[in-house]
C-alpha cells in the first residue's frame, strides 16, 4: 500500500483559499463578542464612578431648598477627621482580616475532613456545599438568632446544661468576630471545594514519601498537601477580602450595625452617611475612599504574595 | 488520598463538619415550625417541640388551624412572597442565561486570544467586582428614575447583570485557560472560529459552564441590596426584598424562617446537584 | 380653586438633583404638569369616586398588609378605584426619601410625623390641608394630635394611628414571683429603677428590657420620651433651639442610664435588636418591665400570640408622670408630577382611607381600633363605644382601662426635635451618640453637651 | 506531497523573538525532525508551517507556492499534537471524521477512509471508545489516524510521543518511520529528544534561541557538528569538552591544558595555534590510560554499567564533567583517580568566541 489518496478525492480535500475571506481574524472574534458586553460593563462602572465623584465634590442638601455647592475636595478632607469614618475604617479592617483568616482556615479543614471519606460516604460532600447557597442576608439572619442572647444556641445548650445562664455574642468586644464566623460560615464551602480539587491532583506518591520520612501530621500537610494550594489559597484571599470589605446586607441584617456601633463597618457607615441621612456628597466621597480600601488591599496581597506565587 | 479508612477521627470531623453546616440554618429554619409563643419562650427551645406547617401555608396567604383549635392567620405580606418568588425565579433564570451567553465567549476570547488592550479591557472588567453596591447605589438609582427603571423585572435584572457578569467572567477566563490548546486542532481540521468555540470549545467547557451557572444563579437569586431599594413595593419585588418584611417593623419570625426555608431550596437542590462539577473545574 | 402647593418649585429641585449627575442623560420630564394642582371641582359633597382610570401608588410598612389589602380592596371595588398598595420593607423612611427624591411612583404614603415634616422640607408632599375637605378634617382631631401633625399651621396627613410609644408594660405574673405582687406599681421613672434593683436583689436576673434597640425609633426615642416623661424638653418646640442640661431631666435619665448599664442587668444584645426581637424579648416573660407600643398591650394578652405572658400583662399607671411619647403615624400625599385627574383621585383615595368612607363612616380608623388596638387622631373614633369594648378586650385587669386612658391622655410628644426638618439626622446622630454613652462609658455632661451642639449645628446649617 | 521551503522567516511576540530569519527547505517525502530545547522556536516554527500562527515576516512556500497567508486546512497538512491531543468530548471515530467533516467528500467516502486509516494504523477496534477511555499509545494511533485519514501533503508532529513512557516510545517510534515510508509523505517531526531525532529522521534541523543551528542527516549532526551546541545537544553520553590551547611546537599541533600534552592528529593537525580552544570528543574515543603527558587526570563521580558496556563519570580537574565509554567489566571506587587518554583524530576543535569549529587555515576568518 503506498498512499491512501485517490485522484477523485484529491481534489476535494485541497481546499481552495477562499475560505480566508469569510473566516474572522483573532481581533475581529474578539471584538465582535467583547465589545458589546465591555461597552456595557464600562458604561454600569464609569457612569456610577462619574456619578458619585462629581457628587463628591459637592454639598447637596435637599431641604430648604434643593442645593448643590461646590466644596471642591473639602468632602475628602472632612472624611478623614471623622470618627465615625475611622471607626468603621478599623471595624472593616478587623472583619476583613479575621473573615479571610476563619474562611481560609474552616475551608482547608473541611475539605480536609471530605477528602479523606470513603467512597461510600463521598455523598456528605455534597451536604458540606450547602451553606454556600445561603444569601448574605440569610446568613446574618441566621448569626442573628444563633447569637443572641435571648435566641440564641448559647442560651438554649447552656440551659439545657442545668446553667441559669444567658450567653451572647453580639457584644461591643465578641460581634465582630461572631460575625467573621457567620461569614466564614457562608464562603468557607466554596473555598473548601476549589481546595478540594486542587488537593486531589497532589500524587498520592507524596504521601508515601511523607511517611517514609516520618513526617508528622502536621509536618505532611505543611510540606505536602499545602504547598500546591498555595494559589488556589491566594486567589482566595484576594475574593474574599474583596468580598468582605463590600459586605453590607450580611450585616444590615444581622447586627444592623450595632450592638451601638460596635460592627458599623465603612459600608454601614456609608449608608447611614447617604441614604439616612441624605448627605450625598460627603457619602460619595467616602465611598470612594472605601473603593480605595479595596484596591490598596488587593494590591499590597497582589505585590507581596501573589507576585511570587504567579513566579512559581 | 492517603487513608480511606473510617476512623474515630475522622467520624468525629465529620459530626463537627456537619453541625458546623447545618447548626446556624437549623436554628433559624426550625422556628418555621413553631407557634409564635414557641418562637419566643426563653430560654429558647432546642427543638420545635411540636411541629405545625403553620408558616409555610401563612406565608401563601392560607390560615391554619392547629391541632389545639387555634387559628393562625395568614399573612398579609402573602402576595409579596408569591410575587417575590415568581419575580425572583424570572430574574435569576434570565440573569443566568444571559450571563452564560454573554460571558462564555468573552472570557473564552480573553483567556485565550491575544488582541491589543487585552490587559487594560481584563482590568476594567475585573475592577468592576470591586465597586461596593453601596456606593453605586444612589447613581444607579437616579439614572434608573430617569429610565423609568425602577420597580420593573428589566431594571433588576440589567442591575444584577452587573453582578454576575464580572464574576463570572473571572471564573470562566480562569477555567479557559486551562484547557488544553483544542482549538488549533480545529483549525487543521478547517473549521472557523466560530464553529470552533460553539461546537467544540463549549460542549468542552460544559462543567466549567455548570459551575459558572451555578455561581450567576446564586448571585442574582441572592440579591439584597439592588433589589431592597430598585424593587421594594412594587409589582417586581424579589423574594429577598418580601421577605424582609418578617425580619423589620412587626414581628414573624416563623414566617421569616418559613420563606427563608423556601429561598434556600433552589439554590439548594442546585448546588447540590452541581458540586461535583466544581470540584472539577479546579479554575485557578 | 386655586391652591400653592409650590408644583414649580419641586419640579426644578428634583430636576436640579439630577443634573448634578448626569446631565446628558436627563429626559425632559413634563415641566408643566405639576404647576398648577388638579382643581378638582370642589362641590358641597366631595365625590369619592375615581375617574382617572390610572393607578394610584400607595405603600407603606409591613404591618398587618392583610386588613390594609383588604381595606384597599373594599375601595377599588366600591369607589371604582385603581389603588396599588404594596408594603416597603427594610430601611423604610430611608427607602421612601429616595423614592420621594427620584420622583418615583408614590402617590400615599405612611409617615411618622418626624419623617413627615422632613419630606414637607424637601418639598415632596402635598399637605391634607389642601383636601377639599381638609379643614373638616383637622377639625375632627385631638388638638395637640393635629398642632404635633402641623407645619406653619398646615395639617400633614390624615390620621393613620396614634400610640404612646414607651408605655411601661409590667409583667404581674412575673411580679408575684418575685413577691412584689402586692406593691403598688413605680409612678415615675426613679420609682421604676428602684424597684428594678429591687427586683435584683430578690433574685431576677433581667427585671427590665429598656428601650435601647437598633431601630431609628429605638434607643433615641427612648431617650426622647424619658426627658419628657421626667418633665423636660429636648429642644423648644417653635424655636427648636437645645434645652438640655445636665443637672435637668436629661442629665438625669442619662445618669440613670449609665448606672443601669454598669449595672450588666441589660444584656448588650439589646443594643442590637430589631423591634421584632425587641417585642419577642418582652413576649418570653424573660423581663419584668419594659417600654413597649401601647397597642402591643393586646398582642402581649393575647394567648394565640404571646402564651408565656398573655393575660399578665399590665401598665404603669400614668397619675405622677408621662410614660412614653406620641408615636404615631399618617396617610401622606406626595407632590410628584403627574396628570390632574390623578392627583384628584389620589385625594379621594386619601379622604376616603384616612377620614370618612362613601358612607360616612371612619371605616378604616375603626377596624384599626377593633383589630389591633390601634388609637386614631379622630375624637369621633376615640369616644365611641366600640373603642371602649375594643380596649377592655385587651387590657389584663379591667382597671387597665382607665390606665391606658389615663396614659394616652397625657403622653408628651417631642415636637421641639421631631417638626424640623434636621429631625431623622439628629436622630441618627443621637442613636449613635447614645451607644457611645454607655458602650464606651462617655460622661454624662459631655453627651448632653455635644447634643446641645448638635442641634445648634443643625439650626444653622438650616437656617432655623 | 510537498516540498516546503521557509524563507527568511520571522515571528516575534512583542519586543520577544521567537524565530529569526529561518531558512530551511524541507524536501519532497522527507521527514525531517526538528530539534532544539524547549522554548527554541521549534513548535513556533511548526505552528508557522501549519498556519495557527502568522508569520510576521517571510515567506512559506509549499512544492513553489506561496502558502504564507493561507489558513491551515488550506495547506492540506495534518498534524499531531502534544500528547497527542484529541476532542475530548468526542469518541475515536468522531475524531477522526471531524478531519474530513469539511472535505466535502460523501458519507461513504468518509466512511471507507476513516475505516482505511484505522486499518493502516491498527486502531479499528478503538473507534468506539472515548478519548480518556485510551490508553497513551491507543490515543497517539488515533490522533495519527486523525491526520492520516486527510491524505494531507505533510504531516506536522508536535511532540506526539513526549508524554509516553519508554517502552512505547520506542515502539510508536518505529511505527511512524515506518508509516512515513509506506506513504511517502513530508513529515515534519518536532522533538527535545535527541534520540527520538537521531532514530526518525530522514534530516535533523537543530533549533536553538529561534534560529536554525544545523540541519542535516543524523550521521552529519553526529560526526561533524558545526556549533558547540549541537556538538553537545546530540549523542548519548554528550561530547566532552575540554578547554585548553593549541600550540605549535616544532610544525606540529599540540593541546595543552595544564600538564596535559596532546599531539594533534588526523584532521585537527590542521588546527592553527590559538589561546583559547575547546576541544570536543565523544565519550567513545577516549580510553584509559597510564599517568603522563598525554593523559588527562580525573576523579571518578560515577560508574554507570550498561550491561554491554559502561560510562565512567569523571570530573576534570577544572570541574569539567567528562564521560567515558569502557568496558563493562571496568571497575573503580567513586573518589579515585584515574587517567585518561583520547585520539584527536577524531576530535573537533572550537573556538569558544565564535561556538564554531577551527578549521585548518580559517582561524583568521573567525
Amino acid at each position: 500500500m503506498a498512499r491512501l489518496a485517490s485522484p477523485d478525492t484529491e481534489t476535494a480535500a485541497k481546499t481552495p483559499a477562499t475560505r480566508r475571506r469569510g473566516e474572522l481574524s483573532n481581533l475581529q472574534f474578539a471584538l465582535v463578542v467583547t465589545v458589546p458586553v465591555l461597552v456595557f460593563l464600562v458604561l454600569v462602572i464609569a457612569y456610577p464612578l462619574g456619578y458619585a465623584l462629581n457628587l463628591s465634590f459637592h454639598d447637596i442638601r435637599f431641604f430648604g431648598g434643593y442645593s448643590a455647592t461646590w466644596v471642591g475636595l473639602e468632602n475628602y478632607a472632612d472624611v478623614l477627621s471623622d470618627e465615625r469614618f475611622w471607626n468603621g475604617f478599623l471595624l472593616t479592617v478587623r472583619f476583613t482580616v479575621e473573615t479571610v483568616l476563619l474562611t481560609l482556615g474552616i475551608g482547608m479543614a473541611l475539605a480536609l475532613v471530605v477528602r479523606d471519606l470513603p467512597p461510600r460516604w463521598r455523598w456528605l460532600r455534597a451536604l458540606i456545599i450547602l451553606p454556600w447557597a445561603v444569601s448574605p442576608y440569610g446568613a446574618g439572619i441566621f448569626f442573628a438568632y444563633l447569637g443572641r442572647g435571648q435566641t440564641g444556641v448559647g442560651t438554649a445548650l447552656a440551659n439545657a446544661l442545668g446553667f441559669d445562664t444567658s450567653i451572647n455574642f453580639i457584644t461591643q468586644d465578641l460581634v465582630v468576630e461572631f460575625l467573621a464566623l457567620g461569614a466564614a460560615w457562608n464562603m468557607a464551602p466554596l473555598v473548601a471545594f476549589f481546595l478540594l480539587a486542587n488537593m486531589l491532583t497532589t500524587p498520592p506518591r507524596l504521601y508515601d514519601l511523607a511517611k517514609l520520612d516520618r513526617m508528622s501530621r502536621f509536618e505532611t500537610f505543611l510540606y505536602v498537601t499545602l504547598p500546591p494550594l498555595r494559589f488556589t489559597l491566594f486567589v482566595f484571599t484576594c475574593i474574599i477580602t474583596v468580598l468582605s470589605i463590600k459586605t453590607f446586607d450580611y450585616i444590615f441584617t444581622a447586627t444592623q450595625g450595632g450592638p451601638g456601633s460596635a460592627s458599623s463597618v465603612l459600608t454601614y457607615v456609608l449608608y447611614r452617611t447617604s441614604f439616612q441621612n441624605l448627605d450625598l456628597g460627603y457619602g460619595a466621597a467616602m465611598s470612594f475612599y472605601l473603593l480605595a480600601l479595596i484596591l490598596i488591599s488587593t494590591g499590597i496581597i497582589f505585590f507581596t504574595w501573589g507576585r511570587r506565587e504567579a513566579r512559581r | 488520598m492517603t487513608r480511606s479508612r473510617i476512623t474515630i477521627w475522622l467520624v468525629l470531623a465529620i459530626a463537627v463538619a456537619l453541625i458546623w453546616t447545618f447548626l446556624p440554618m437549623y436554628w433559624t429554619v426550625k422556628f418555621a415550625f413553631m407557634t409564635k409563643p414557641e418562637i419566643s419562650r426563653f430560654p429558647p427551645l432546642l427543638f420545635p417541640p411540636d411541629p405545625n406547617l403553620a408558616s409555610f401555608f401563612n406565608i401563601f396567604g392560607s390560615d391554619y388551624t392547629l391541632a389545639d383549635g387555634t387559628v393562625v392567620p395568614a399573612s398579609g405580606q402573602a402576595r409579596q412572597i408569591i410575587l417575590g418568588l415568581r419575580n425572583s425565579l424570572i430574574v435569576s433564570v434570565v440573569v443566568t442565561a444571559v450571563t452564560i451567553f454573554v460571558v462564555t465567549p468573552l472570557s473564552y476570547v480573553f483567556a485565550r486570544m491575544e488582541f491589543p488592550a487585552k490587559g487594560k479591557l481584563l482590568a476594567a472588567v475585573l475592577l468592576s467586582v470591586s465597586l461596593p453596591p453601596v456606593s453605586t447605589l444612589i447613581p444607579f438609582y437616579v439614572l434608573y428614575v430617569q429610565l423609568d427603571l425602577v420597580g420593573t423585572l428589566f431594571g433588576l435584572i440589567i442591575i444584577t447583570l452587573t453582578i454576575t457578569i464580572p464574576i463570572v467572567a473571572w471564573v470562566m477566563i480562569g477555567f479557559f485557560r486551562n484547557m488544553p490548546p483544542i482549538e488549533q486542532l480545529g483549525r487543521i481540521d478547517g473549521f472557523s472560529r466560530l464553529y470552533i468555540f460553539t461546537r467544540i470549545m463549549v460542549p468542552m467547557a460544559r462543567s466549567g459552564i455548570m459551575v459558572a451557572s451555578v455561581i450567576a444563579f446564586l448571585f442574582a437569586w441572592n440579591e439584597y441590596v439592588y433589589a431592597q431599594v430598585l424593587v421594594t413595593g412594587s409589582t417586581a419585588v424579589t423574594l429577598p426584598a418580601a421577605m424582609s418584611g418578617f425580619l423589620f417593623q412587626a414581628p414573624e419570625p416563623g414566617h421569616l424562617a418559613a420563606s427563608i426555608f423556601l429561598s434556600v431550596l433552589p439554590p439548594f437542590v442546585i448546588a447540590f446537584f452541581l458540586q461535583k462539577h466544581i470540584a472539577e473545574m479546579n479554575f485557578v | 380653586m386655586t391652591k400653592t402647593r409650590g408644583g414649580f418649585s419641586r419640579g426644578f429641585t428634583r430636576r436640579s438633583f439630577m443634573a448634578t449627575g448626569s446631565a446628558a442623560l436627563l429626559g425632559s420630564t413634563a415641566l408643566g404638569s405639576g404647576l398648577f394642582s388638579g382643581g378638582l371641582a370642589y362641590a358641597q359633597d366631595f365625590d369619592l369616586m375615581a375617574t382617572s382610570g390610572e393607578p394610584v401608588y400607595f405603600r407603606g410598612w409591613q404591618f398587618r398588609t392583610d386588613v390594609v389589602q383588604s381595606n384597599v380592596d373594599a375601595y377599588n371595588e366600591r369607589m371604582n378605584g385603581n389603588v396599588d398598595y404594596a408594603t416597603v420593607t427594610g430601611d423604610y423612611p430611608s427607602l421612601m426619601e429616595t423614592t420621594l427624591i427620584a420622583n418615583g411612583d408614590l402617590d400615599v404614603l405612611y409617615a411618622n410625623p418626624s419623617s413627615a415634616v422632613r419630606y414637607m422640607g424637601g418639598g415632596w408632599v402635598m399637605p391634607a390641608a389642601e383636601l377639599p375637605n381638609g379643614q373638616e378634617i383637622a377639625d375632627s382631631m385631638y388638638d395637640n394630635i393635629r398642632e404635633a401633625w402641623s407645619v406653619n399651621g398646615q395639617l400633614l396627613g390624615l390620621s393613620y394611628f396614634v400610640s404612646v410609644r414607651g408605655t411601661l408594660l409590667a409583667n404581674l405574673q412575673r411580679l408575684d414571683e418575685a413577691g412584689f405582687g402586692d406593691n403598688p406599681l413605680p409612678t415615675t421613672w426613679d420609682q421604676l429603677y428602684e424597684t428594678i434593683y429591687a427586683l435584683h436583689e430578690a433574685g431576677v436576673e433581667t427585671p427590665f428590657l429598656p428601650h435601647w434597640f437598633a431601630e431609628w425609633f429605638g434607643i433615641s426615642w427612648g431617650f426622647l420620651f424619658e426627658v419628657m416623661n421626667r418633665g423636660g424638653q429636648v429642644a423648644d418646640a417653635e424655636t427648636h433651639q437645645p434645652m438640655m442640661t445636665v443637672d435637668g431631666p436629661a442629665g438625669a435619665t442619662l445618669e440613670a442610664w449609665k448606672r443601669l448599664w454598669n449595672s450588666g442587668l441589660v444584656p448588650e444584645e439589646v443594643l442590637s435588636y430589631n423591634e421584632a426581637a425587641y417585642i419577642d424579648a418582652f413576649r418570653s416573660g424573660r423581663y419584668v418591665f419594659s417600654p413597649q407600643q401601647i397597642y402591643d398591650i393586646k398582642t402581649f394578652n393575647d394567648p394565640a400570640q404571646s402564651a408565656d405572658v398573655a393575660g399578665h400583662i399590665s401598665l404603669l399607671p400614668g397619675t405622677e408622670q408621662s410614660w412614653g411619647l406620641i408615636d404615631s403615624a399618617m396617610y401622606l400625599m406626595t407632590s410628584r408630577d403627574r396628570p390632574d385627574a390623578l392627583t384628584d383621585d389620589v385625594m379621594r383615595f386619601t379622604s376616603w382611607y384616612g377620614y370618612k368612607d362613601e358612607n360616612g363612616d371612619f371605616a378604616v380608623a375603626n377596624r384599626w381600633l377593633e383589630e389591633n388596638m390601634l388609637f386614631s387622631a379622630y375624637r369621633p373614633v376615640m369616644e365611641s363605644d366600640a373603642a371602649r369594648e375594643a380596649i377592655q378586650s385587651s387590657v389584663a385587669r379591667p382597671e387597665d382601662y382607665d390606665t391606658v386612658l389615663e396614659v394616652y391622655a397625657r403622653t408628651p410628644y417631642p415636637k421641639g426635635v421631631w417638626n424640623v426638618v434636621w429631625s431623622e439626622e439628629f436622630n441618627v446622630w443621637l442613636r449613635e451618640k447614645l451607644f457611645s454613652f454607655l458602650q464606651d462609658d462617655l460622661p454624662v455632661a459631655e453627651v448632653i453637651e455635644e447634643a446641645n451642639a448638635e442641634i445648634t449645628r443643625l439650626n444653622e446649617r438650616y437656617g432655623i | 506531497m510537498a516540498k516546503i521551503e521557509l524563507n527568511n522567516v520571522v515571528k516575534t511576540f512583542g519586543t520577544q523573538h521567537a524565530v529569526k530569519n529561518l531558512d530551511m527547505t524541507i524536501e519532497d517525502g522527507e521527514l525531517l525532525v526538528l530539534l532544539g530545547p524547549s522554548g527554541c522556536g521549534k513548535s513556533t516554527t511548526m505552528n508557522m508551517i501549519a498556519g495557527l500562527t502568522d508569520v510576521t515576516s517571510g515567506h512559506i512556500l509549499f512544492d513553489g507556492h506561496d502558502v504564507t497567508t493561507l489558513p491551515p486546512h488550506a495547506r492540506n497538512i495534518a498534524m499531531v499534537f502534544q500528547s497527542s491531543l484529541l476532542y475530548p468530548h468526542l469518541s475515536a471515530r468522531r475524531n477522526i471524521y471531524m478531519s474530513l467533516k469539511r472535505s466535502g467528500l460523501s458519507r461513504s467516502d468518509i466512511e471507507a477512509r476513516i475505516a482505511k486509516a484505522a486499518e493502516t494504523v491498527n486502531v479499528a477496534h478503538l473507534l468506539d471508545k472515548m478519548p480518556n477511555q485510551l490508553s497513551g499509545g491507543e490515543r497517539q494511533r488515533v490522533a495519527t489516524a486523525k491526520a492520516i485519514v486527510r491524505e494531507p501533503d505533510c504531516f506536522l508532529l508536535d511532540e506526539p510521543l513526549s508524554a509516553l513512557d519508554a517502552a512505547l516510545r520506542l515502539t510508536l517510534r518505529a511505527e511512524l518511520v515506518n508509516l512515513q515510508k509506506r506513504i511517502e509523505t513530508t513529515m515534519v517531526f518536532v522533538t527535545h529528544d535527541q534520540v527520538e531525532a537521531m532514530t526518525m529522521g530522514d534530516r535533523i534541523g537543530v533549533m536553538r534561541d529561534g534560529g536554525l543551528e544545523q540541519i542535516g542527516t543524523p550521521t552529519e549532526i553526529y560526526n561533524r557538528p558545526e556549533t558547540l551546541f549541537v556538538a553537545g545537544f546530540v549523542g548519548t553520553p554528550p561530547m566532552n569538552f575540554l578547554k585548553g590551547a593549541v600550540i605549535d611546537e616544532a610544525g606540529k599541533r599540540l593541546f595543552v591544558r595544564g600538564a596535559l600534552r596532546l599531539p594533534l592528529t588526523g584532521e585537527s593537525a590542521g588546527t592553527p595555534p590559538a589561546d583559547q580552544v575547546i576541544l570536543a570528543v565523544r565519550p567513545h574515543r577516549m580510553t584509559l590510560t597510564e599517568p603522563g603527558e598525554q593523559a588527562l587526570p580525573l576523579k571518578v563521580y560515577a560508574i554507570e554499567h550498561l550491561g554491554n558496556e559502561t560510562i565512567v563519570v569523571c570530573d576534570s580537574d577544572d570541574h569539567d564533567r567528562i564521560r567515558i565509554v569502557v568496558g563493562s567489566e571496568f571497575a573503580a571506587s567513586v573518589g579515585s583517580t584515574l587517567y585518561a587518554g583520547l585520539d584527536t583524530s577524531h576530535a573537533l576543535m572550537f573556538d569558544p568566541a565564535t561556538e564554531r569549529p577551527i578549521r585548518a587555515g580559517k582561524r583568521e576568518v573567525a
